[in-house]
């Protein structure tokens, strides 16, 4: 484990800019970079998005594998989730096993789309308590400048409403859509020079302090919280961010339903 | 799986356990636990039984560890074999791995690390007995044996959860409740300030869920707060 | 791997002590700490016990899962047991892959069960070749402060005399006791100061040579025996420990059985 | 599996996808396209696709894997898991570690690392789709993303595998000919000396195959040379 | 990982050797040193070989398990190789995990034979999609001078024609031998003062650049190469060493055959 | 398994192998087997080949495991993948981290470590073909082969095992006996001491069971400690 040198004359500046109501890039408080998704890219993948936020770019490929369901959920198919963090995405990326904070991305994206009831397990049974679909969704990160979290939780809705169940490869008939019944959106909030901004840069993320995570459904149905990092927040923040991801949220769920024709 | 054929509170808003839809589980604290540590607390909450022990201040090494401006906090939370129904493989596991992180992250914002530059301090969470809730359970007793420990803090932080049963908001989960349940929403919150150092959330609440489970989690800190006070004047909360 | 000092101070102060019959803790050359042990205190095991010796203190917990019998003893169940020495237990104790101390520590206690012979395997067969019981006997150390080993087996039978095989949680009949047909006693001995003594404290092995296990049943059958750590004895040392661990071991086989109401 | 039966070779010696023998498919060279690394590098060969980054010159540590007398090459080869037809599991690989190994023996071979002691040059090679010849495809952008972070080199190294077929050699075997393929034979060669840095081969040929096989790399290592120069030259090929 | 310093000096004297033609321990470029081959000595193996070329000694065991065959080759067997490393050959073989080094010299011995197709893996069918013959080769160094890649890929071909089915402790009939149809023979030439050399011991190798590795059957067919470490070679120096393999291939092949009785 | 009905010794005492209850299979040992070691022993016994290779004193490093006093003793027991009947899987093995353990503990207390401060000695101990008893196969061998690397020990430590077969206590248990075996006692003696460095023991044995199995031990190891004292001054022993 390496530690990074706590950038001092970074956070000063970083403080500086907020007192004066600006960011490094000059975006403002709430303001997210340009985001670019496509669907479909991947020739081996069932289902399959890519991402670009600024110069943070993410993968996201679906694959189908038959299962034996659990034993106590014998009507259902099961939905996994894995993130990883390869080393290609950055200098500060080492190899090595999961650091603590690769598997806190992990498992917050992943229940922030499974929490929001999207994917009905059960419609993923084949033959009960003998088979059934799992459905994988792998994100990868190729190049991290921040905000890796909305970037995996975007492209990972959009692969899964993109996918096929392979019913044709597995001998089981003619291939199907995967039914995704909803959009979570996840909008992150880190605390930079003192106030909270959306959609931090590296640098940003860098010099800042703790970060909020908020999934939200249609009608701002709230399905994943998290805070990260060390530091705190008062209600009235939260509350603020709350209204932000609303707002933020539906603009990106509309962004994934555009690619999809019939939607 | 058909929540709605299992009623879990009854038509005057009573639950299975006879609470009402705002009260906390019983909660009992004792110090000192682990004679060998620096700092250490038992709290059992419901059946959940956990044990914190606290070492350090003390030298961090190896050295590549060392931060020169604060002491590094080093947080495990885990789960004994036998603390769950089925039984639990000893090992890496990720849901533990993300639980001490966070964790850590809410600790972290109350204990002045900057008193100990070049040190560590290790708390380590044992569930011994799990019911349900026991991530709150642990951060509540590592603030508890940190103080036990003599650690200077800004603030305590205690943790709890509510949730949703029935369609209904409740405090504190039990484990049929949570079987059960619809979400969950555990803060760790600051009992002097009232700010938060710690949020997680999962499963579906509209906005008005949202905040009624935000004011039932404020409450309850508030309450629990004063055991843990309690027990630290005291050496002990309900025993 | 961390490099514990060889206390100096500490090896000539205990060598000191020993010329005069002395302990650090004032106890005599035989004499244990006082001993706790409670049983069925674990609320989610099918058995458990905790023991206090001094200020060393330890759980031992009882699960039961079905297995599949191994195909040269279809009529076999199985027993597992397994230390853990988690760094809860000492400031000494350090995360980590389990060190060959603690390897050794789980092995001597497990042998000194089953080598016993205290629990007849094909009694814990439900259907030959198919499906019988495992028996997951877990140790865990809260508070370590010396010999680990002594507390380990000692709550270790006490939580298996102490089981009930949950066959009601299987769908397979209403409950029934474990059946453990013998009582074996673990007595630890540690050269300190140039003389063994029993059930040395934290300081003592820091500050002692080798160490010797002997696990007796009744009647003094001898299941288990083991020399650890850099050190020689002679014939004449071991058999004076034989004869100590002798009337040890029939006292806290005694404690033991005194907790169990029909027996 | 009774090769014969599955014609992959008319009797105009034209393959399932259109080529001749000696040709190889078709190629695409991006540069910049991971824009937090130092070069990268994005080449797709058939339906291959293949992400290369580039980290360094930078501080080799721990001092313990410094050289004092030249950079460190540290290469990974890696799949992503949704690269492939069925899923790979991410994690420890042996066929990933011995390609990471030879492809960085055959970079060691061309970079110019006594240039800058003591520190450490990283290779990421990502195959995001996966056809056939990936080792091949990572090997070629990998020189290319490097000649993109301006680390000097003697050459680039191309490379290509030609294999046999029905009992035919052919260059650049494609993901339904490696499947009955029954030799293939990955070089990797410098386009200005003619050398090679890189040499596999698996199955069965005669000393003529062989020597059939050997000529078909040469002769389309040249021309996919000619593109990787064209790429430097002007940020991209065939794009 | 421990970092060889690079041995400026014996680089140095051994490029002063090659220039007047000559080796350090007295061979001619192309010279092996000697080869003693034995068959059939570990008795606890199915199929065995102990091969030591000059102080290089190693081991090949050969055992059978069942499988269940993969389910799109329901008609096969396997053929797995695993080659060991372990500290026991030499100071400088530190324990760990295996080393890019030692993968690749199993990975390489192991294609040498599969690829040479000397194993019929339909023959190894016990019954279809059912049961299988598994053909696991194990290599073991245990003396390091050089060349383990020769060393293994001899006693491997070696093990395997001098292997028997245990039909019998499988209750599947009576015992028959392993039918081996081929004998792949690997050579390996190491660049050393510059030139290439047949069978580098260990201190041509620490003092060497690249090594090219050439397993050929019968008739000069070219069944795998390889080429390791940093370094280039030209199409002529591969074209001479192409023609030293098909001679010395020949050679060991004789070898191999005369140790069986019957071929 | 109704030990009862399989009978292992005859009614004149005479064991399936021929041996008397006190009776110790044939042993051979041959020095200098690993030449690129600094000492190295093969020793068969029964059917058990084991070969020790003792590599030092050199340099311990990294660092972090130099002792300032004495050199360090790093012990490593393994069987070999073929040795046994049912194939071992190379890698992690509780049984041989403890068997490493237990041998390293019994040579640390004959080999003079304070005289090599700093630096380290290797001791490989690999079990090639397995019989029974190859923990005192290769505690005998190793000490043998520390002897022949010239490191400096107070004596050496020969250990064998005396069990129980049938109800009769027996020296030396082969394969068939230790299937049916009831107990098992391993020493390890010091030959001109008379001392214990090694012990362990599994299994039933009453008070006079465990002196009569005590004793073959103590006899068994004087003559074995003969054979070994043989092959150091002549280079080996029953060759």
């Amino acid at each position: 484990m390496s530690i990074p040198l706590v950038p001092q004359l970074l956070r000063s500046h970083l403080i500086e800019l907020a007192e004066n109501d600006q960011r490094l890039d000059g975006r403002g408080q709430w303001d997210g970079r340009d985001v670019q998704l496509e669907v479909g890219i991947l020739g081996n993948a069932e289902g399959s998005a890519k991402v670009r936020m600024g110069d943070t770019i993410v993968y996201a490929g679906v694959k189908f594998q038959t299962m034996t369901p659990y034993s106590d959920r014998p009507n259902q198919g099961g939905l996994m989730c894995s993130a990883e963090l390869r080393p290609v995405a950055g200098r500060q990326h080492e190899p090595g096993p999961p650091s603590p904070e690769s598997i806190e991305l992990g498992r917050v994206v992943d229940r922030g789309i499974r929490e929001s009831g999207c994917i009905d397990t059960e419609a993923l049974c084949i033959i009960p308590g003998e088979k059934a679909w799992q459905v994988i969704l792998d994100l990868y990160a190729i190049s991290d400048d921040g905000n890796l979290f909305d970037a995996f939780a975007l492209a990972g809705i959009a692969a899964l409403r993109n996918s096929v169940i392979p019913l044709a490869k597995f001998e089981l008939g003619e291939d199907i859509p995967l039914d995704v019944s909803k959009t979570p959106i996840m909008c992150s909030y880190h605390r930079v020079g003192g106030r909270y901004v959306y959609d931090a840069s590296g640098r940003e993320e860098l010099g800042g302090d703790e970060r909020i995570h908020i999934t939200l459904g249609a009608d701002a149905h709230v399905h994943s919280l998290q805070k990260g990092l060390k530091g705190t927040f008062t209600a009235g923040e939260f509350a603020e961010l709350m209204k932000q991801a609303r707002t933020k949220g539906d603009e990106l769920r509309d962004l994934v339903h555009s690619l999809e024709g019939g939607n | 799986m058909g929540y709605g054929d299992v009623q879990m509170i009854d038509e005057n808003g009573i639950r299975v356990d006879g609470r009402k839809a705002g009260d906390v589980r019983p909660i009992s604290i004792e110090l000192g636990v682990v004679p060998v540590a620096d700092g250490s607390c038992r709290m059992t909450w419901g059946t959940n039984e956990v044990i914190v022990a606290v070492y350090g201040p003390m030298e961090a090494h190896p050295r590549k560890i060392q931060r020169q401006d604060r002491a590094v906090l080093d947080v495990r939370y885990n789960m004994a074999p036998f603390s769950t129904s089925d039984r639990i493989r000893p090992g890496f596991n990720r849901r533990s791995r993300e639980i001490s992180k966070v964790t850590s992250d809410a600790l972290e914002s109350v204990v002045l690390l900057e008193l100990y530059p070049r040190s560590k301090i290790r708390v380590e969470i044992e569930i011994i007995c799990a019911e349900a809730g026991t991530r709150c359970v642990g951060l509540t007793a590592a603030s508890v044996a940190l103080a036990d420990a003599g650690i200077p803090m800004t603030d305590l932080v205690v943790s709890v959860a509510s949730g949703k049963i029935n369609g209904v908001v409740v405090c504190d989960l039990n484990k049929s409740e949570d079987n059960y349940g619809e979400a969950d929403l555990p803060m760790g919150i600051l009992p002097n300030s009232g700010e938060l150092s710690f949020l997680q959330m999962d499963g579906d609440l509209s906005q008005e869920e949202f905040q009624e489970a935000w004011d039932y989690n404020m409450e309850a800190a508030m309450v629990i707060g004063g055991y843990c006070a309690e027990a630290l004047k005291n050496g002990g909360y309900n025993l």
